[in-house]
């Protein structure tokens, strides 16, 4: 998952008590030789002891995990603007003339390319057979993971003016649950396309097309039979998987993106603020205004903490139980653009200049 | 002043009684300008009260007198529009009218003797039709005989104006369009003094056309109406005499005639 | 010396077209007892229509021409109405056999 | 029950007699529940009150009424995009203005309204709050806080589908667009959806008038950043094939024969297909059937596709409805300017069928009067009837006359002392009267013209001048001798097409010569000549005027040719002179205008073996015929380097004109960039320095920026020159000006 990539990097925020810089051990740092400029969601993926990244000139790379040692590069020449979305049958990557490319994960050769209807701008959902792309003009497209044809298309509408970027799909066994720009959140067949369900997350209300954008362009997380989804300018909702019902909302602008673990659902909103909510009931549990006037990608969860990167670089560790800001650690003097990745007790982190690097918190 | 209840009232009316006298002392001197630069602030200042009728009504005179046709128009209609029931509506009706019929005339012009008759028929028609709404909505107020005067004689000069282009048409051959002008003044004009050479007109256009049975036909009627006009020759007005126009003082507005009285005695005499 | 000028042939006058065009087809479509609203449907407005005899309608076309490949033109129509609508009709295009073909000149 | 008295309280600052006055209730009507409300509903109408109940005191009627506060001062902070007055003009034109009673709900109603205002300039990111705050005499004052945020501004356009045509292509064609880094100004950049869907439209046309037939939109997303500040657009499109023409069709009702109206079709079967000019045939064949009085034609082009062959055919269904007549033709907006003169500009009649092609060329006639800065012609039904119209020509007239007098400074003429007074339209009647007096170190003259327009019905014009120069020429930098000459003209203008005319003037002239320090060529001259030589000149000249407009045309031409010879026995010289100038103009937008100026002229003596008299020679230089050079200086010298002028003269001038600001000084404003050329040559003299033989090499070129302003006391120009080719003796000037002198 991830939300937006992290447009400006502005000056980190006065913090009354800086927390320490934890010790931080860095495996291995390699240059994927491509930039991800920001306004691009080319977040790095990991499978089976694989590391995948994307670079915006059209460079595809595989890196060993552990050693860092790259299996193998490929060079697309064309625009990348969504990656990489990873399953057992390929690595997939979305380009800004609307194709999708899908790569044999051991080789990088291409496996084939598909054209859909609009520029690709969040990374598409591999597995279950098939490759599902969400295109900039609202539409779904299921595409067969072999040959890449078309299985189904699903279109949904869009407002007049709606946020740049978009969400990734999210599979679920059987189907595929995709936030839109209008503020809905649909779960969609994986054979047909049919709608299993739709839900409203936010209604657009306002007088200019401003105030009535409630883009929901974070990814939905799911976990067990819950769907958790939340819309910019709009709310967090706590849906059923099975059905659609939305059981709680709360008001947030939800932006940065959403996480969920066994108790509570962690939300980063349009002002950088890092909200927990008892997944049950959506009852606040505690919220962190430290990094506020940042804008901050998803968090993940990071051994029993969570851990967020903000747009001044930083990545932060922070307590599960009490929200507070435990560690900062800035690398050298790059900046990150986009969610870091967790591969167990490592993190791996793709910053603005295309440094690769994977790095763990040795243990207190 | 007589029966305001609240004192603030009393108040704000020294501050406007004097912004009105040195309104009323420039207009006396003739200084259009200060005259209606101190109406305006004090309808600014005093949005309500009976000063702030009094200046709205000052005011149309002033931009008269300033010959600001537009302004002049502006500041009846948001007089009207202020005090639909006004003892002193048919004045600005007339005073509107009179305006509009200065819009093509000037000292230059009058002066050279140019015939203002041929200029834009627009703004007279405009006045035209603000001396009727008062001659038919005030029918006894002291302005309407005035606008009476000024409806015939913007009657006279439409009818001239028709006449010359009849004549224009004429003089080029187009006798077809002279005829049908010529018509528009007998149909739209009787009683005017444009009518007896339009039909002359006519009778030579039917002829130029080789429609003799209409051209006999205009003989006969005009020998007609010479016959019985014969008795009383009215003594044929000039087409166009200078006509002096004569400006009435603004009525002293003393509030609508069933109130609880108003200021009192008028504010200085007129403007 | 302007008068003499103004005969040479070189001076330019506007061609002059005045009136309603009407023509042969026109006409033939007239039929009694037609209404006032059906004769304008056909001929378009009437020219002149004179203040002082009533029920009749003048139809004119005039052509000046002015350049070689026009030729001039001129056409009278007079039209009389009674108390049931057109009544007779005098002038070009309308022979004797015209069933408007009306008596008095 | 019926009212005695009324009474009124809780009255602040409005007079009662203003209550009275809207009260529909007077003392001695009857009190019904339905006028009660009436009453109630005619008081709060007037928008002072916030509250109005009527009460019972016996027979007397109490009214109560909460007088809403009066607003004293409305303040704007922060608001540099859009003025305080358009906004205080916005709040009061919505109810809500200083001296106006104030209204909280309105108050929010407006601060929607003015955020609108800014969304609609691109400023999203707007964020508006007004504060109240009470004063004595139940007044409050208003403060609206405005903090504007920066403009949101077009990042990125991107095309999805575009195979034909490449994307730089089509951002060429979008007017919105990321803005160059150098297009400081530009306001390229502004996105708004008005701009967007007038920039699809220009794509679909772009597409179609190149053969895309069923080209064809299929999405667009308008997405902005977080921060608001950039909006990127992408376009999803479907070219779909590019379509031949196939065979076309006229169908309808035709008027005219069919090969008169199909060679008005501007496309051809075989060719591509072509919206544009598809439009173009539609647009001539409806001018075509406008001419003979259809004035309501319509014709619809139906295209049918024929997909398998990528050809499409065309039909177009011609239906001329009702021939239309004029009834009346009025005229409106002529303050000074006579009724028949304009009237006899129009080539329409009353009475006849109505065709737009007159009404045209009607339009143009009274744009070359000069007379009117701007003319609009309009054709309303006249209520009633299906085949009548009225005409109404409304002219607005600009200042046609012009007052010039005081000191002005002529880089050719030095000091300038003129008194000048011209009247285009002298009372209205159309006819000119100019009276110029103008001294400078070179020249004192004295002139008197006055053009009678339409001496005639038949619109032949009558013009006389009388004229006294007294030039020195040695102070124009020429060959130094005094020239005195007294000019008298009489002559017609005889109109011979719509658009030619021919000139007819018989000059008589007498010259006084005076030579301080006569060169060899001068003495020759005068022993032959003497001092003083009369001439009668005949004058013939043939001018063809197709100009829109006579100030700052954007189309048409204007040509003269012109012979003006001394008539033998009569004149003690016999010369002729003859001249041939045009400008053409061509309007390459709405903003900048080509126009092409070209001069011939040359004089010679047909007598036995005589020459053109020197001081008839022509002249190059200046700020009138080559820019950048010194006024006459071109051409032949003599043997003190005085240039003297010769007897053939070749100029051509070439330039861009374009109004720099649009506000409405903006039409009698123009700059121009330009290409200047010119030469003189004498081909009789013998005895002349450097035998100057006719080639282009000859010709002497410049180029630089010019200014024209038509101010109300006359025309004002300013040119900044750059000499190309300036050979050893040429003296340049680079700055040239001229204050209120005469075309």
């Amino acid at each position: 998952c991830g939300g937006p990539s992290l447009i400006k990097a502005e000056d980190p925020p006065a913090l009354e008590t800086p927390p320490g810089e934890p010790a931080v051990t860095e495996h291995w740092s390699v240059s994927l030789g491509a930039a991800t400029p920001p306004g691009y969601r080319l977040e790095p993926a990991l499978m089976d002891e694989r590391v995948f990244a994307a670079g915006a000139d059209g460079t595809v790379a595989a890196y060993d995990a552990a050693s860092g040692e790259r299996r193998w590069r490929q060079d697309l020449d064309v625009a990348i603007t969504g990656a990489v979305g990873v399953g057992e049958t390929g690595v997939a990557v979305g380009t800004a003339n609307a194709e999708v490319v899908l790569l044999d994960p051991d080789s990088g050769a291409v496996k084939w390319r598909q054209r859909v209807s609009s520029e690709v701008l969040a990374p598409p959902a591999v597995g279950q057979g098939s490759v599902v792309v969400r295109t900039g003009d609202g539409g779904v497209f299921a595409l067969e993971a072999d040959t890449g044809e078309q299985r189904w298309l699903y279109r949904s509408g869009v407002p007049a003016l709606s946020l740049r970027g978009h969400g990734s799909p999210v599979l679920v066994n059987g189907g595929v649950v995709v936030g839109f720009d209008n503020g809905r959140l649909a779960a969609l067949e994986l054979g047909n396309g049919d709608v299993a369900w739709e839900a409203s997350v936010a209604v657009p209300e306002g007088r200019s097309d401003l105030e009535r954008m409630v883009d929901l362009d974070a990814d939905p997380a799911v976990a067990g039979g819950d769907v958790f989804a939340g819309a910019y300018q709009g709310r967090v909702a706590g849906i059923a998987l099975a059905n659609g019902q939305i059981a709680w909302t709360r008001e947030v602008s939800v932006l940065g993106g959403i996480s969920v673990d066994d108790s509570n659902v962690y939300v980063t909103d349009e002002r950088g603020r890092l909200w927990a909510f008892d997944r049950r009931n959506g009852a606040s549990v505690w919220r962190l205004d430290a990094l506020e006037g940042l804008s901050l990608t998803a968090p993940r969860r990071y051994r029993d903490g969570l851990i967020v990167a903000g747009s001044d670089g930083y990545l932060n560790w922070i307590g599960r139980r009490d929200g507070a800001l435990e560690a900062r650690y800035a690398f050298d003097n790059s900046r990150l653009s986009v969610a870091p990745r967790v591969d167990g007790e490592r993190i791996v982190v793709l910053d603005r200049r295309g440094q690769l690097r994977s790095i763990s918190v040795n243990q207190q | 002043c007589a029966g305001n209840t609240q004192t603030s009232n009393r108040l704000d009316n020294t501050e406007a009684a004097a912004l009105y006298e040195a309104a009323s002392e420039a207009a006396g001197r003739n200084d259009w300008q200060t005259a209606i630069s101190e109406l305006e602030s004090l309808q600014a200042q005093y949005p309500f009260g009976l000063y702030a009728t009094q200046a709205q009504l000052d005011i149309i005179h002033a931009y008269y007198q300033a010959g600001e046709v537009a302004s002049t128009v502006a500041a009846a209609e948001r007089f009207r529009r202020i005090n639909p029931r006004h003892r002193a509506v048919p004045y600005s009706w007339y005073m509107q009218g009179l305006a509009l019929e200065e819009k093509n005339r000037g000292p230059v012009k009058d002066w050279v003797g140019i015939n203002d008759v041929l200029r834009d028929p627009v703004p007279r028609r405009q006045a035209f039709a603000a001396y009727t709404t008062l001659v038919e909505d005030y029918p006894d107020s002291e302005y309407t005989d005035m606008a009476r005067g000024r409806l015939d004689v913007l009657y006279a000069e439409g009818a001239e104006f028709q006449l010359s282009v009849a004549r224009f048409y004429a003089d080029r051959d187009a006798w077809v369009a002279a005829a049908r002008r010529a018509i528009t003044v007998i149909e739209a004009f009787e009683g005017t003094a444009a009518v007896k050479p339009a039909t002359d007109l006519l009778g030579t256009a039917y002829q130029r056309l080789g429609l003799d049975a209409l051209a006999d036909g205009v003989r006969t009627a005009q020998r007609e109406t010479d016959r019985d006009a014969g008795d009383r020759i009215p003594d044929t007005p000039t087409l166009y005499e200078e006509e002096t126009m004569e400006v009435p003082p603004a009525p002293t507005s003393d509030g609508p005639s069933g109130g609880s009285g108003g200021m009192g005695g008028p504010m200085g005499g007129g403007l | 010396c302007a008068s003499t000028v103004e005969e040479l042939p070189i001076l330019y006058k506007p061609e002059i077209r005045q009136g309603t065009l009407f023509d042969e087809a026109d006409v033939d479509e007239l039929r009694a007892g037609m209404t006032r609203r059906q004769v304008r449907f056909v001929l378009g407005p009437p020219t002149i229509d004179d203040p002082f005899t009533d029920d009749r309608w003048d139809y004119v076309y005039e052509v000046e021409p002015r350049s070689a490949d026009v030729e001039a033109v001129s056409r009278r129509l007079t039209l009389t109405f009674d108390a049931n609508g057109l009544a007779t009709a005098r002038g070009d295009f309308v022979d004797a056999d015209h069933p408007l073909a009306g008596t008095a000149r | 029950f019926t009212i005695e008295d009324i009474r009124i309280r809780g009255l602040d600052r409005i007079a009662e007699g203003t209550v009275l006055n809207y009260l529909p209730l007077e003392a001695g009507d009857e009190l019904t529940p339905a006028r009660t409300s009436d009453a109630v509903e005619a008081l709060f109408d007037t928008g002072f009150f916030d509250d109005v109940s009527l009460l019972r005191d016996g027979d007397t009627l109490i009214v109560e009424v909460d007088e809403r506060p009066a607003i004293a001062r409305i303040e704007f902070i922060g608001n540099s995009q859009i003025d305080s007055e358009r906004l205080r003009e916005g709040l009061s034109g919505a109810g809500l203005g200083e001296g106006q009673s104030f209204d909280r709900p309105l108050l929010a109603r407006i601060e929607r309204e003015l955020e609108q205002q800014y969304f609609a300039l691109g400023y999203y990111d707007v964020d508006i709050e007004s504060t109240v705050s009470p004063l004595p005499r139940n007044r409050v004052s208003l403060r609206v806080d405005v903090e504007e945020g920066e403009p949101a501004s077009v990042q990125g356009i991107r095309f999805i589908g575009n195979r034909a045509f490449d994307v730089d292509r089509l951002r060429g064609v979008f007017e919105m667009g990321p803005k160059a880094w150098w297009a400081v100004l530009s306001q390229r950049d502004k996105y708004s959806r008005e701009r967007l869907s007038g920039d699809l439209q220009r794509l679909r046309a772009f597409y179609r008038d190149r053969g895309y037939a069923d080209f064809s939109i299929e999405s667009t997303q308008v997405t902005i950043s977080t921060d608001r500040e950039r909006i990127n657009i992408t376009v999803n499109l479907d070219e779909g094939q590019q379509y031949t023409v196939g065979d076309i069709e006229l169908a309808g009702d035709l008027i005219y024969p069919r090969e008169t109206l199909r060679d008005l079709i501007a496309i051809d079967s075989g060719a591509i297909y072509n919206q544009r000019n598809i439009t173009r045939s539609v647009e001539a064949i409806q001018e075509k059937l406008g001419e003979r009085g259809y004035a309501f034609a319509r014709v619809n082009p139906v295209p049918e596709l024929r997909e398998a062959d990528r050809v499409v055919d065309l039909t177009l269904f011609v239906d001329p409805a009702e021939r239309v007549y004029v009834r009346r033709i009025r005229i409106s907006g002529n303050e000074s300017t006579r009724d028949d003169v304009i009237r006899g500009e129009l080539t329409q009649y009353e009475g006849t069928w109505l065709s737009t092609r007159d009404l045209r060329n009607s339009e143009s006639r009274l744009g070359r009067l000069g007379f009117f800065s701007d003319v609009s012609i309009s054709t309303p039904r006249v209520p009633g009837t299906t085949d009548q119209v009225d005409v109404e020509v409304d002219a607005t007239e600009r200042l046609s006359g012009s007052l010039r007098a005081g000191v002005g400074f002529g880089s050719d003429q030095g000091l300038l002392l003129n008194l000048g007074v011209q009247q285009d339209n002298l009372f209205g009647t159309g006819d000119r009267v100019e009276f110029v007096a103008n001294s400078d170190d070179a020249d004192t003259v004295y002139r008197l013209s006055y053009l009678e327009r339409n001496h005639t019905m038949s619109g032949i014009d009558r013009r006389y001048a009388l004229s006294f120069r007294d030039r020195d020429a040695d102070e124009a930098d020429l060959a130094d001798y005094g020239v005195k000459t007294t000019r008298a003209s009489y002559g017609y203008r005889i109109p011979v097409s719509g658009s030619d005319r021919l000139g007819a003037d018989v000059t008589f002239e007498d010259v006084a010569l005076e030579f301080s320090d006569p060169t060899e060529f001068q003495k020759d001259f005068q022993a032959r000549n003497g001092k003083s030589n009369r001439a009668i000149l005949t004058d013939l000249s043939w001018t063809r005027d197709t100009r829109n407009t006579a100030i700052f045309p954007s189309s048409g031409a204007r040509q003269r040719l012109g012979l003006a010879v001394a008539l033998p026995q009569v004149s003690d010289i016999e010369y002729y002179r003859f001249s041939y100038e045009q400008s053409r103009y061509l309007a390459l937008n709405e903003q900048f205008t080509l126009v092409l100026d070209g001069t011939l002229s040359y004089g010679n003596a047909y007598g036995e073996g005589e020459r053109l008299p020197f001081y008839e020679n022509f002249f190059a230089g200046g700020i009138r015929t080559v820019r950048g050079y010194e006024a006459n200086s071109l051409g032949p010298r003599d043997e003190n380097n005085d240039p003297t002028g010769g007897n053939l003269r070749a100029l051509g001038r070439a330039e861009i004109r374009f109004p720099l600001a649009q506000d409405e000084d903006g039409n009698n404003l123009r700059f121009a960039t330009f290409i200047d050329a010119g030469q003189v040559w004498d081909r009789e003299r013998d005895n002349l320095r450097d035998k100057s033989d006719i080639s282009f090499s000859g010709l002497r070129y410049s180029a630089g920026l010019g200014l024209v302003y038509y101010s109300p006391i006359g025309p004002f120009t300013v040119s900044i020159a750059e000499p190309i080719n300036d050979k050893g003796n040429d003296d340049t000037q680079r700055f040239q000006f001229t204050i209120g002198a005469s075309f």
